[in-house]
C-alpha cells in the first residue's frame, strides 16, 4: 500500500535506529510523550520502544479520545439508551468502555438496548432514514480528527429535515489538553523533554496551534506521522532539537500538515459547533473551553437537551490509575489492577478498551518484557 | 417428478417462505425433508428415512467433532453458510489427521426464512459434500419465531477415522519443533467484512473455505510424525498459537515477514484498522512437526493444491507463560496475545 | 480512533460529493465533504469515511528520502550534506 | 479451583452475561469453555482439549443422529432445555436398538443470556448424560446477537452402537405386526405448554423427559425380532404412527381405549382444544413387532421402570392409502392423519 | 372430566343409535343441519354418522365463525398491522384462514409482522399494558359465545384508559345467518328436515331467538350441545318431532341453555356493541342486521375508525366451494380442490382451516370412507 | 372457536372478579365478569378465558338419565315409561 509500507520498511527503521543511538547525548535523558494514542499503538505494534536507546523513553499522552471520556459520559450514554429507547450509534472503540457500577454500553447492549457499531457519520444518517419512527442518537466522540464528519452529518440532516437525528456531543479540543499537560509538568508531574505532536488531528488544525509550546513552556514539538518510520525519525529531530538547543514546532508529517490545516474544515466545525464553558476529561479535571457543543442555530440536534436523563453519581473504578497514566505521570505497570484484574477482555478503566489506550497496548503487545527471555530448543 | 401421496401441493421453493409449521414435527415439515433436504442432499444412508443413519465404519480410532454455523451474512464471496458447515466440520475432523467419514446436520430455521434460499443454501451444502467426498447422512429441522433467530443456523457434526501410527493433539507442541501454516491469514474474515453493510467495500478476496482433508491426507503421507494440526479460524493464526502454546505448555517463537497475508486482505486490515493475524480463516491450517520434518512437510503442502502457499512461521520455544511473541516485519519484537473481546462477530 | 489512511481517488461522482477511493486493491466509498478540489488520482487521508485532507505527494517522497538519506549520513559517519531539497510549498 | 493463567479474573458466573465476545474465538470464549462447559462436562475425551474428540469405537454397526433443540421455555417442569437435549438424542439412537456411546453438543447463545441460567443447564446436561451413561465429548459455543437467537439453542448429536443381530428401521412394519407404546402419551407437550404465558394453567403433570436406552436394551433383550421403534416427539403419537405406515407401506389400526392418556393430560388437552395424539412425548416410544412377541414384549417393558404403563395399542393392516385408523372410544371409527400445521410451536 | 367423559360413553352411544335406528321411518330422509361447528367436529372426531341409520344425514351448517369470514376482513386486519405496525392479537384459529393474494395472517407475521396469538381477550389487555409506546389491535371476531369477553375487555380498556387498545370487530349474529339460510332453502337450496340448534350461542343467548323457525320455516329445532352424546340425542329429539309431526324450539342442552340466556352477558353487549346496517358473511352475502360494530360511545376504541387502511380488492380462490358448503348445498368432496391442491396444510379456503370447518373435519376424520376397508393380516 | 368445557370452581378472589377453576385435575385462572352469583362448588363453562354461564348439575344428571333410559326403553323394546323426571326449573 503506497504511503503505508514504505513507512514501516525495516531497512530504514534500522537506518534511523542508527542514527538515534549515534546522535543521542549518553549523560541525558530524552523524555518524549508522544501526544497520541496512533503514536502509542505505532510504538507498542512495531516494537519501536525496543530500537531506541535507553535514555529515550516515550511517554504516553492523554491523546486517545476513549481514554479521556469521562464515566459520565458513558453513563449519559446509556441513560439515553435505556430511558428513552433511542438508537444510539457510536464509534466501536466505545463499546467496552467501563461505566458505573460494572456497565457499558455492551452490556447495556446485551440486555437489549438499541446501541448500533457504525463505521461513519454516513451510517448514521441512513439509519435515521431508515427508522423514521425511532429516534436515533449519534454519539460523538474524537478529537478534531473525527469532530469535522459530524459536522457534515449534522448539516446534512438539517439540510434534510431529518427529524429524529440527533447528536451526543463529546468532541474535545487537543490543544487543551496538551496546555493541561504541560501546566501540571514538572517536579510534581510529568517530567518532559519533547513532545511528538498529534498527527491526524493537526492534518486539520493545523501546526500552527501548537506554537505555545515553545513559546510558553519551552519544549519542542515535532508533528509526528502514525507510521513506526514517521515516529522515529520525529524522534530524532526531537533529539536533534534538543541536542542543538533549539526549541520550536517542527513538521515531520509535511505530506498531510500544513500550517494552517483544512480551512474547509475548520470553518464546518465553526458553523456548527460552539466551544463549551467546560468539559470534564478523564485523568485532567474539568478544562475550560476545551470541548465542543452543538452551535445555537443546531442547538435543536443536540441530544442532550431532547433527551433529559436522569444521572446517578458516576463512580470511577478503586485503583484504577488511568487518570496518573494519562497525565503521564504513572506507567501502566504501576497500577495494582493491571493484568491482574484489568485485562482488554474485563477493562476496568478506559485506557484498557481502546487498542491506542496505554494500558491496553502495554498488554496486548509489550507483556513480553515481563516473560523471561525466550529459549529455543535449537538455539 | 413423482408425486408423493402425503403431499398433493408441491412446496412453492421460488415464493415460500418457512413458517412455523415446517418445524411441527407433521405433515408440512416431512415435506420439507422430503422436497428440500433429501431432495438435495440425497445419499443411500439419509435415504434410510430414520431419526439416525446406520453404517458400518471402518476399522480404527474414531474422532467426533461438531460446529454451529451463524455466519451473517449467509452468502459470502466464496461461498454460503452451507459450504461453510461442511467445510467447518470436515476440517475439525481432519485436524486429528483423520479421514472424515459422515456428516449430520442440524438446521434452525428462522420463520419468514425464503425458501429459495434454503434450497441455495443446501444444494450448496450438497455439493461441498459431494466434493469433500463425506455425505450428509441424518438431519434434524426446527424452526423459530421470527425474531428469534437469524435466517438459518446449521450444525454440523462429523465423525472420521484416524490411521494408524497417527497421534495429533494440540498437547504434543515441544520446543523445537517448525510451525507451518498452509497458506495466506485473513481471507475469509476480510471476505466476509465486505459484505457488511456498515463495513462494506470492495474487493476481490473470496473467502478461502474449503475442505482440507485431502491436504492434510497428502501431508501425514509425508510426515506422520506431525504433533498438531488446527484450522485458524475464528480468533486468527494468532488465537490458534495461543491455543497450542497454553494446551503444549510452551511458547511460540514466530516472524511477521514469514506470515503470508494478501495484499488485498492486508489494505482491507488497514482501513478497518484490524490485525490480519486475527482474522478468521476457514480453509487453512496451521501444522506443528518436528523440525527436521519442516521442509519435507512444507514440501508436500506446497504440492497440494490446497498449501501452495504454505510456509514455515516459526518454531516452539520453551517459555513457562506460554507466551507468543513474533519478531515484526518493522524488525521490533512482541508478544502476539490471545483475541481480546470480538474482533468480528458472526464470521463462521 | 484518529485511524486515518492514505488512499487513492478512482472515481468521483457527479455532484463531486462522494469519491471511490483505492487502498491497494481494495476499493472503498467515501465523502469529499470535507475537501475540496480533489482529483482522481490525489492521494487524500481517509478516515471513518470521509476524505480528511489530500496527501501530499511530493512531501511523502521527500519525507522518505530524508529518512534513506539520515541512513546514509549514519553510514557515511561524518558527512553531513543532505541531498535532497524540499519541495515547492514545503510547510510549517 | 486452581487459577488458570490465562484468565486472571474468573467469570461472574452468578451476574454476568453472554457478550459477542464468548463466540469471538478469543480468550473470553476459552474462558466460558473452561468455566463454564468443560467444569461441568468434565470428561477424559473432552479434556482432550481438541476441536474433536477420538475414541476407539466398539465392534459393529454405528449409528449417528442429530437433533436442535429450540424449545420455549428453556425451564419447564420435569426438565429443561440441557436434560432434553441429551434425552433427545440418545433417544433417537436407541430407537436403531443401539447402544448410545457419545455424544456432541453445539450451543448458540443470545447476546445476553444470564450466565447463571447457562450454568444451570449445563449442569443438567451434565446430569443427564452421567444419568445415562453417555458423555458429551466435543462442543462448539457461537454467539448470536441479542434478537437473532432466543436465548440458547443445543444441538446435540449422537452415536452409538448396535448390536449384532438387530435389524430396526421404520420400514419394516408388516401386516398383522402389533403396535405398543411405552406409556402416557403427550406429558411432555402438555407440561410445557402449561408454562407458556398466554396458556398457563395448573398441572401437576411433568414432562417425560428421559433417555430411553435402557428401557431399548430390555427390550432387545427380550424381542430382537423388533421391526421398529420411534419416540413419538413432535407431532405426536399420529404423527410417527404415519411415518412409520408411510415408510412401510402399510395401513395401520388402533384403538383410542387403549392408548394411555393421563387423565390431567385429558383434561389440558380439552381446556385447549388439543388431541392428545397429536402432542409430544420425550421419554416414550412407539415398538412395532410381530404379533406373536407382542406379549412377550409388553412384559419386559412393564417390567422396566421407564415402561409400567406400556399397551398394546393396535395392529399394523395393509392399506394402499398408509392410512392410520381409529376405533374412537365413543364407538366410531375415524383416520388420525398428519398433524397438519403447527399444534405446540417450539416444543423441543 | 365431570359432564365431559359421560357425555361420550360408548355404552349409552350404542343405546341412542339403536333407539334412532328402531325411531327412524324408514320411507323418508332426515335431512339435519348441524348449525355449529362444534357439532361438525364433534360428529367428524367421535365417528357420529358412523352410527346413524343410513337415512339420517347431518348437513353441515355455517356456525363456524372463521369459516363465515370474508376474505376482505382478513385483508383489513393484515393492512392494519402492516400499513399501521400494531401489534394484531387474535384466537390462533384464524392465523391460517387464506387472504388475497395467497396471503394469510400467519405469512404477514413470518414476513415481519407484528401478530401474536392470544387465548383470551384478557392477554390482549395484558399486552396493552406492558406496550404502552405500541398500539394493540384485538381483532375481535366469533358469535355470540366469544362476543361477551370482547365487551369484557372493551370495558376494563375503558375503565383503565388504557389509550392504545382497540378492537377490529368482526362479531357476528347467528340467527341472522339461520334466517338467511332457511330463506334460500328449498328446491333451489338446501333440503332440511330439521335443525340443532347451536350449542354454546344458546348458552348466551337463550333458546327463544331460534322461535321463529318453526313459525316462519316450519321446521323442528332442538338446542344441542356439543358432546357426542348430545348431538346424538338431539338427532333423536328431531326424528321424534318428524315422526310426531311436531315442529317445535326444543333444548336438549338444558344444562347449559335457559329460555331467557346470560341476562349479565346480553346487557354487556348492549351497552358496547350496536348491529351493523349490514355486514358480509363468506357464503351467504351481504346480511342485513348481522354483524356487530362499537356502540357510538365506544367507537374511540375501534381500530376501523383509528387506523385507516388502503385495501385492496378481495379475491375469493377460483374453485372454492366454501360458499355452497356454508350454505348447506354441497360436501366438501364436491369441491374440485378438495385434497388435491387444498389440504389443511395448504388451505384454500377458510373451511380447510378451522378444525371446526366441514372440509378440515371432512379431510383430517373422514377420508376413511376413500379408503379400502382395511383388511389385517390376521382376519 | 365456540369451544367451552365445564370446570368446577374451588376459589373466587375477594373481589369476586376472578375464580380458579378445576378441569379434573388442571386448574386454570378465569374471569367471572359474565356470570352472576357464581359460587365456590359451582360448575361453569369456560370459553376464552371467561365463565359464560353457570352449567345445572340437576340438569346434567337429568340429561344422562335421560339417555340412560332412552336405551333401556330401547332394550325393553315396547315399555313406554320414563322414569326420570325433569328438575325443578327445568327450562325449554
Ligand atoms: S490497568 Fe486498567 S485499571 Fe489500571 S490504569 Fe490501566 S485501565 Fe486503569
Ligand atoms: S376443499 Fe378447500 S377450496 Fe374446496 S371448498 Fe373446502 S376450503 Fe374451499
Ligand atoms: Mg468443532
Ligand atoms: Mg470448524
Ligand atoms: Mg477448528
Ligand atoms: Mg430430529
Ligand atoms: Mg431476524
Ligand atoms: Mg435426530
Ligand atoms: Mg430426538
Ligand atoms: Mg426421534
Ligand atoms: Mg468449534
Ligand atoms: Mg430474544
Amino acid at each position: 500500500m503506497k504511503y503505508i509500507d514504505e513507512f514501516r520498511d525495516p531497512e530504514l527503521a534500522r537506518r534511523l535506529a542508527s542514527a538515534i543511538a549515534a546522535e543521542v547525548d549518553p549523560s541525558r535523558d530524552y523524555r518524549l510523550m508522544e501526544f497520541c494514542g496512533g503514536h502509542t499503538h505505532a510504538i507498542f505494534r512495531y516494537g519501536v520502544q525496543h530500537l531506541m536507546p535507553p535514555n529515550l523513553r516515550f511517554i504516553h499522552g492523554p491523546g486517545c479520545p476513549v481514554c479521556v471520556l469521562p464515566m459520565s459520559r458513558i453513563d449519559h450514554a446509556i441513560a439515553l439508551a435505556v430511558q428513552h429507547g433511542v438508537i444510539l450509534c457510536t464509534y466501536g472503540d466505545l463499546m467496552r468502555v467501563p461505566a458505573s457500577e460494572r456497565r457499558s454500553l455492551l452490556k447495556t447492549k446485551a440486555e437489549g438496548a438499541d446501541i448500533r457499531m457504525v463505521y461513519s457519520t454516513q451510517d448514521v444518517l441512513r439509519i435515521a432514514r431508515d427508522n423514521p419512527s425511532r429516534q436515533v442518537v449519534f454519539f460523538a466522540i474524537g478529537f478534531e480528527t473525527t469532530t469535522p464528519p459530524t459536522a457534515v452529518a449534522i448539516k446534512v440532516a438539517r439540510a434534510e429535515g431529518l427529524q429524529n437525528f440527533s447528536v451526543f456531543c463529546n468532541h474535545v479540543l487537543t490543544p487543551s489538553a496538551l496546555r493541561t499537560i504541560l501546566a501540571t509538568a514538572g517536579p510534581d508531574g510529568v517530567q518532559l523533554d519533547g513532545i511528538l505532536g498529534p498527527s491526524h488531528v493537526s492534518t486539520l488544525i493545523g501546526s500552527q496551534p501548537y506554537a505555545f509550546v515553545p513559546r510558553e513552556y519551552g519544549l519542542p514539538v515535532v508533528i509526528a506521522g502514525f507510521e513506526p518510520l514517521d515516529v522515529m525519525q520525529s524522534a530524532l529531530m526531537l533529539v536533534r532539537q534538543l541536542n542543538s538547543g533549539r526549541r520550536e514546532v517542527e513538521n515531520q508529517y509535511t505530506r498531510a500538515v500544513t500550517e494552517e490545516g483544512n480551512r474547509k474544515a475548520q470553518a464546518l466545525m465553526a458553523e456548527v459547533f460552539k466551544t463549551r464553558e467546560r468539559f470534564e476529561w478523564r485523568g485532567l479535571g474539568f478544562l475550560p473551553h476545551s470541548a465542543l457543543e452543538l452551535a445555537d442555530d443546531y442547538a435543536d440536534l443536540d441530544a442532550e437537551r431532547r433527551f433529559p436523563v436522569t444521572l446517578g453519581e458516576s463512580r470511577e473504578v478503586k485503583g484504577c490509575e488511568c487518570p496518573a497514566i494519562l497525565r503521564g505521570v504513572k506507567q501502566p505497570t504501576d497500577c495494582k489492577l493491571f493484568g491482574t484484574v484489568c485485562i482488554p477482555d474485563n477493562p476496568m478503566g478506559s485506557c484498557m478498551v481502546s487498542s491506542e489506550g496505554a494500558c491496553a497496548a502495554y498488554w496486548s503487545y509489550g507483556r513480553f518484557r515481563e516473560a523471561p527471555a525466550p529459549r529455543t530448543a535449537l538455539s | 417428478m413423482t408425486t408423493d401421496r402425503r403431499f398433493p401441493v408441491r412446496l412453492d421453493l421460488k415464493n415460500g417462505t418457512v413458517d412455523m409449521s415446517h418445524g411441527s414435527g407433521g405433515r408440512a415439515m416431512a415435506q420439507l425433508i422430503a422436497e428440500v433436504f433429501q431432495k438435495y442432499l440425497n445419499n443411500e444412508l439419509l435415504a434410510q428415512g430414520n431419526d439416525q443413519a446406520l453404517f458400518m465404519p471402518p476399522a480404527g480410532r474414531l474422532v467426533m467433532s461438531t460446529d454451529g454455523h451463524v455466519i451473517s451474512p449467509l452468502f459470502f464471496p466464496g461461498g454460503d453458510i452451507g459450504s461453510l458447515a461442511v467445510h467447518g466440520t470436515v476440517n475439525d475432523v481432519a485436524m486429528a489427521g483423520a479421514r472424515p467419514l459422515y456428516l449430520a446436520a442440524g438446521f434452525i430455521l428462522e420463520e419468514g426464512f425464503p425458501l429459495c434460499e434454503l434450497v441455495r443454501i443446501v444444494e450448496s451444502m450438497a455439493h461441498a459434500a459431494n466434493a469433500a467426498g463425506v455425505p450428509i447422512v441424518t438431519g434434524d429441522t426446527k424452526v423459530v419465531e421470527r425474531g428469534k433467530g437469524d435466517g438459518v443456523f446449521i450444525t454440523t457434526t462429523g465423525i472420521g477415522v484416524v490411521p494408524d501410527g497417527i497421534a495429533i493433539s494440540g498437547d504434543r507442541a515441544r520446543p523445537g519443533d517448525a510451525i507451518l501454516v498452509s497458506g495466506s491469514m485473513g481471507d475469509h474474515g476480510v471476505a466476509i467484512l465486505s459484505k457488511r453493510e456498515n463495513l462494506s467495500f470492495g474487493t476481490e478476496i473470496q473467502s478461502d473455505s474449503a475442505a482440507l482433508h485431502d491436504l492434510v491426507a497428502a501431508m501425514i503421507d509425508v510426515a506422520p510424525e506431525i504433533r498438531c494440526l488446527r484450522d485458524p479460524t475464528r480468533g486468527g493464526l494468532a488465537t490458534t498459537l495461543n491455543e497450542l502454546a497454553h494446551q503444549s505448555g510452551v511458547g511460540m517463537q514466530i516472524r511477521e515477514q514469514a506470515i503470508p497475508v494478501r495484499p488485498e486482505v492486508a489494505a482491507a486490515c488497514e482501513l478497518l484498522g484490524l490485525d490480519p493475524l486475527y482474522v478468521a480463516n476457514e480453509g487453512k491450517l496451521v501444522a506443528i512437526c518436528p523440525a527436521e520434518r519442516a521442509e519435507a512437510l512444507l514440501s508436500s503442502m506446497r504440492a497440494h493444491p490446497k498449501g501452495t502457499a504454505s510456509a514455515i512461521i516459526g518454531e516452539v520455544v520453551e517459555d513457562e507463560l506460554h507466551f507468543v511473541q513474533m519478531e515484526t516485519g518493522f524488525g521490533g519484537s512482541r508478544i502476539v496475545d490471545w483475541l481480546a473481546g470480538e474482533q468480528l462477530p458472526r464470521i463462521c | 480512533m484518529c485511524l486515518a489512511i492514505p488512499a487513492r481517488i478512482t472515481q468521483i461522482d457527479a455532484a463531486g460529493e462522494n469519491a471511490l477511493v483505492a487502498i491497494g486493491a481494495v476499493t472503498k466509498e467515501i465523502s469529499l465533504a470535507l475537501v475540496n478540489d480533489a482529483a482522481v488520482g490525489d492521494y487524500v487521508l481517509v478516515h471513518v469515511g470521509y476524505a480528511l485532507n489530500k496527501l501530499s505527494e511530493e512531501e511523502a517522497e521527500y519525507t522518505l528520502r530524508l529518512i534513506e538519506e539520515i541512513g546514509l549520513f549514519d553510514e557515511m559517519q561524518d558527512t553531513a550534506i543532505l541531498a535532497s531539497e524540499p519541495p515547492t510549498g514545503h510547510q510549517a
